[in-house]
């Protein structure tokens, strides 16, 4: 019987101290004012100037090599980090991507001139990237997408449109999907696509705003017409863009986002319901801590195995299952147990956790595509 | 930090072979006595107690890997508790034969004792300390068995709380160490009701195609592999924890997220279990419930999700929400 | 859009005096000892000599004909006899199929001479009937059946197995559904069955338990070996037993067994908890209530629509689906406001609805078969 | 009892007409000034009270109907807080144009006003009485917009309590009434929902085929349907009682029954719902948001399910197990 393994794992002692480092530094951060806490900031809450501050504290691009100015440091050092500043509500949206994928992939994929002129501004916390992706219509099923590059001299010239890229209006690059050979040549709906690193102020961008329910404008619409992208933004190989997307999906779902994102409204209901807790109601935030700690172990275990070079993407696909949904849950119980009105900055959290919370189960993959996934593992078809 | 290789594979290879519905089905009401000799014969019923006090050394991972298994395999033999129970008797000599653990409550003048009814001994735990007393010297005054067919017996609390020799163990030691074998036990109850359901899956048609095709079934598949998952999860933070931190009161906390979590696990495994397997999954003579009673039976004994759940959120809650974080990064203890 | 209807209704006034006069009988039986409540007594606890008092007062057969010997009420009138009965966890398992289905399906379909020969004493809670529907493997997909009767000198002769006959050691009769023209002569999967009256005491017939987790023997395996039935005891037309069979689905679905069949733990758990719960223990109990509340108001629409003529298959599905679900949620709900151990009255009620809860969602129609049903009448296919 | 059916078909067709997408959106922060004065034309917004006292008459069933048509179609205006807030104003003139209603408990300094920005007066309700002020007239401490974009202010409680005329109807009762106009409004909502859910999953393709034949997605409709079916009935039940029972302790009850129920089918549906249509009912330009969010603002406004659960759950805790069913049975009232 195929079953989902999650060896026991922890995290080394090694990023013991690194924690305490980044909950100083946040400590102080928090105590000047320079940020208040809220929910899914790794998605809403755009703050150069914070990303900078982290770059220069040498918390970014933390396992990148030191050839391209990373520290050389371990994924789990930059789990840790992330963590820390999920678990604090830091704003943190500017870099995000940059960080936790579009740095890794240029670092694999790209050419050497693209890692020399990238990567140090951003460890630095100065250059942000997002994802370019989806497309109107395609959904959860992404191989359908229609964007196109064709060779021109010194490079190619893309066109298309990708949605859902967030803070593309605020961010300087997007690693973008798009087909080289059209699906009739390629043979396969998978094959004949490519990845490249594209400016989002070339000329033939378009940006649009895509505002959402939550009232945030975090997505945006990017229509491209004729835009050049030198030839030295082609990542990896041409033609092997799906796989080298594939690839990273088991990245992408297993990290702490998944379920912290909504851990500062925790870490406040907790205070808001007080030293005495009725036993229902210390039940339901016990439950709460008992699913977020027992998650956290799983993730730990993904993370630790995809660091030791295994590729868990079903075991990321659960975590990212379950974790969702316990971040929506978190909103649920919060509301009930303090009713509004009596503390705007709890509204405030409250607000930021039921309005966004449509999206936690929607982006990356949907649960009901990630629960497919899993029980495929399991062994029915 | 993990159980010993060769310890797994020798119970799961045991219980693999001996444990057949059969002999489950026999052994409801009392015990397979027979199983019971053979774990003993291996020395697979004192680990955990150190080799100077007469038991078989070993670690708190392997202990948790043999109740673990018993809990995947249905093991109708007290081994959880005869195990946790012994680790009460320190500096004194462990009798042989089946433990039972008695949790001393002082709200209550009769206590319900777990397996009390093929115990040979049992190990009561009152604010008085820690008491060993023969069954067949306790006055009995009721008996009966849990959902599963595990006999447990009732005894007044003062027969329980005579001879106890001072400790510093009280009763809500005994109930976490109750929870924390149940939390075992349930982890592979969990983990096999998984296998179990995806088998039958593939198995059984409806309709003219396999139900695991209908995707209804394969999202209940998923959810429940993710409960049983976090589950053992959730266990595995305890063990690592309890074995490792010097810190005592976080053993209590990470015992009641194990449990709770794993009555939590029961309800959604459970439900969609049964409902996967339909009318075939409810008969007595279907595998599955003797999987599914047992975890309806643990997950009440030594306090339910609920019940630990707010002793969790109690902790949490007196701690305030700037606490929570750095409590839940200690576990688990960040190992070299 | 179509939608589902639940068209405002009400019980009428005539059913109030009924109402009390059923309350009255029940208080004074468990004053005098007859029966403790149970859960879910409609499948498991079955009595005779209660059945028998429940005749003599009156309160079995209530819709049926007076020329046959019932009582010439209405549905509405058995629907509230049925609600009091199942509130108060009377043990009414001997007479249920007989009231609920057999009764009605004799009347509507039966012979002449079977309705002079068992109505009335179907009427005085003395004859019991059993349901001969499932077989081995049918599963959810009734319509595979395989048992047969053939045509044999005035009458017929049965053969076959069904399953999941509840009852069956203890009742004398069953209507059992059977093929009488082979599939490839039928030409369609649910063409060429009928239904049959059959003795359970006759030659030929083997009863065998199954038992089922919760250790009860409630249900039984019937083997029919060339069991002979008489001619009049043909159910209606020739061939035509599938249409009559899902024209009694609506029926069978909508009761209120199926949200009641836990409520005397609901009433226990709320003297467990006390007149002064938590503002939590306070708000889980009453949402059950309201639940309940809510269910019971879309069963009696359903009630009142089928006394009205009309066939609300769709609406009695979602009931089904949904008051079974609270059935079993009150079980859970119930184990963990009030830990084990303390009253074992109580324990006892919870016991019999954590064990009985997976019979709760897959016993006449899975849930998931009703969610099908309604989706469907949603429009989606 | 059911409602007028000329006034069901007018205000239905009356909202389908006005209530589109673009207004509502352009309403947001403010109320739709035309749509209000097209229903104060048509009189529907003071049915339910009496003629003689300026009203349009009409039964409490009516006033659902309208109420929860509002509902249905978002229709971004305070219809159903007028309706219910005027019930208070017995023997008083009834002003024209928009009301508010303050629930003036006594445990806040300060009371928030649902849709205080764009009434022309509110109607405070303090254990004094009940007193009807311009919003003008009021210091304003603070304001802002529910989730939906409907405009709230908060005044001092003692603002509010002053000139009340003394009445039999205090906070609590403007509390239910307040409850009770949102488990209309949300009754609506619900299913409307539902209906835009199965709309889109017919429309929608994904892996070369419509969503509505994954199974999934089937039984996530027909969950949906069955939560905004029974958030209806709870809402009919209170309709009848209230209309129909002496017994005034009963009304709030199935007030609370019925505002629990839509607050607990949000959940449910809210979640499903934006499931089923994915990325595209989460931007700000799709239909489904405008109902999504309503019902979430609604559900916290008045006493959110779980206050009310706990008044339901009071009340018959401290009644006793055996009252249940008797309560039970008396709602709906049984009627020729």
């Amino acid at each position: 019987m195929a079953r989902l393994s999650f060896p026991p794992a922890a995290l080394p002692a090694s990023t013991e101290q690194l924690r305490l480092d980044v909950r100083d530094f946040l400590a102080k951060e928090i105590a000047d004012g320079a940020f208040v806490p809220r929910c899914d900031t790794w998605l809403s809450q755009h703050d150069p100037s914070f990303s900078a501050k982290l770059g220069a504290a040498g918390f970014l691009g933390l396992p990148w090599s030191k050839e391209y100015g990373g520290h050389g440091r371990t994924a789990l050092d930059r789990f840790v980090v992330v963590e820390e500043l999920l678990a604090h509500g830091a704003p943190i949206a500017a870099h995000w991507v940059s960080d936790r994928q579009s740095g890794p992939s240029i670092l694999k994929h790209g050419t050497e001139e693209a890692k020399r002129e990238l990567i140090p501004d951003m460890v630095a916390g100065k250059i942000f990237f997002s994802i370019g992706m989806s497309e109107p219509d395609s959904g959860s099923d992404l191989a359908s997408i229609r964007s196109t590059a064709t060779s021109t001299g010194g490079g190619w010239l893309l066109n298309g449109t990708k949605v859902w890229t967030s803070q593309a209006h605020n961010n300087h690059f997007f690693i973008v999907l798009v087909r080289t050979t059209p699906v009739a040549e390629a043979g396969a709906k998978h094959a004949g696509m490519s990845q490249f690193v594209m400016d989002l102020r070339a000329p033939g961008v378009d940006i649009r705003p895509i505002r959402t329910l939550n009232g945030h404008h975090d997505f945006n619409e990017v229509v491209m017409t004729d835009v050049f992208v030198p030839e030295h933004y082609l990542m990896g190989t041409l033609g092997n863009g799906w796989a080298q997307v594939i690839g990273e999906l088991a990245f992408e779902r297993s990290g702490p986002e998944r379920y912290l994102s909504t851990f500062p409204l925790l870490a406040a209901l907790i205070d808001a319901v007080g030293p005495n807790p009725s036993d229902e109601a210390a039940a339901q935030i016990g439950m709460l801590v008992a699913r977020l700690s027992a998650l956290r172990r799983l993730c730990i275990s993904v993370a630790v195995s995809l660091d030791n070079g295994g590729l868990p993407v079903t075991e990321a696909a659960l975590v990212k299952d379950m974790g969702t949904r316990l971040e929506s849950e978190i909103g649920e119980v919060a509301r009930q147990l303090v009713p509004p009105g009596a503390n705007p900055a709890f509204d405030q959290l409250v607000g930021d956790a039921v309005l966004s919370a449509p999206g936690f189960t929607l982006r990356g993959g949907t649960n009901e595509i990630l629960r497919g996934i899993v029980a495929r593992e399991l062994g029915v078809r | 930090m993990r159980a010993d290789d060769l310890l797994v594979e020798t119970i799961e290879g045991l219980l693999s072979k001996e444990v057949t519905p059969e002999r489950i089905h026999a052994a409801e009401g009392g015990m397979d006595a027979s199983l019971w000799t053979l774990l003993e014969d291996n020395g697979l019923t004192s680990v955990g107690v150190p080799e100077s006090a007469g038991g078989m050394g070993g670690t708190l991972h392997d202990l948790g890997a043999i109740v673990r298994a018993a809990g995947r395999h249905g093991a109708p033999v007290p081994i959880g508790d005869t195990l946790v129970a012994a680790t009460f008797l320190t500096g004194a000599a462990i009798p042989s034969g089946p433990l039972a653990l008695a949790v001393v409550r002082n709200d209550r003048p009769v206590i319900r004792i777990p397996w009390g009814g093929v115990a040979q001994h049992v190990v009561a735990v009152s604010d008085d300390g820690v008491a060993l007393h023969p069954v067949g010297s306790m006055p009995i005054s009721a008996h009966g068995d849990n959902y599963a067919g595990e006999p447990w017996i009732e005894v007044p609390a003062d027969a329980l709380r005579a001879g106890a020799r001072p400790s510093n163990a009280g009763p809500s030691h005994a109930q976490g160490a109750g929870a924390f074998a149940r939390a075992m036990l349930m982890a592979g109850a969990l983990e096999r009701i998984v296998d179990l359901s995806v088998q039958y899956a593939n198995e059984r048609e409806q309709f003219g195609k396999q139900i695991g095709k209908f995707q209804t079934i394969q999202h209940y598949l998923a959810e429940m592999a993710g409960e049983a998952a976090a589950a053992g999860g959730a266990l595995d933070t305890a063990l690592d924890v309890a074995s490792s931190s010097a810190d005592t009161e976080q053993h209590i906390l990470v015992i009641a997220a194990a449990k709770a979590y794993a009555g939590r696990a029961v309800s959604t495994v459970n439900r969609l279990a049964h409902q996967i397997h339909g009318a075939i999954g409810f008969t007595d003579e279907h595998r599955l419930q003797y999987s599914t009673r047992r975890l309806w039976a643990w997950r009440d004994e030594f306090g339910s999700e609920s019940e630990w759940a707010a002793v969790l959120g109690r902790a949490v809650a007196s701690g305030g929400g700037d606490a929570l974080w750095p409590t839940l990064t200690r576990w688990p203890a960040a190992v070299a």
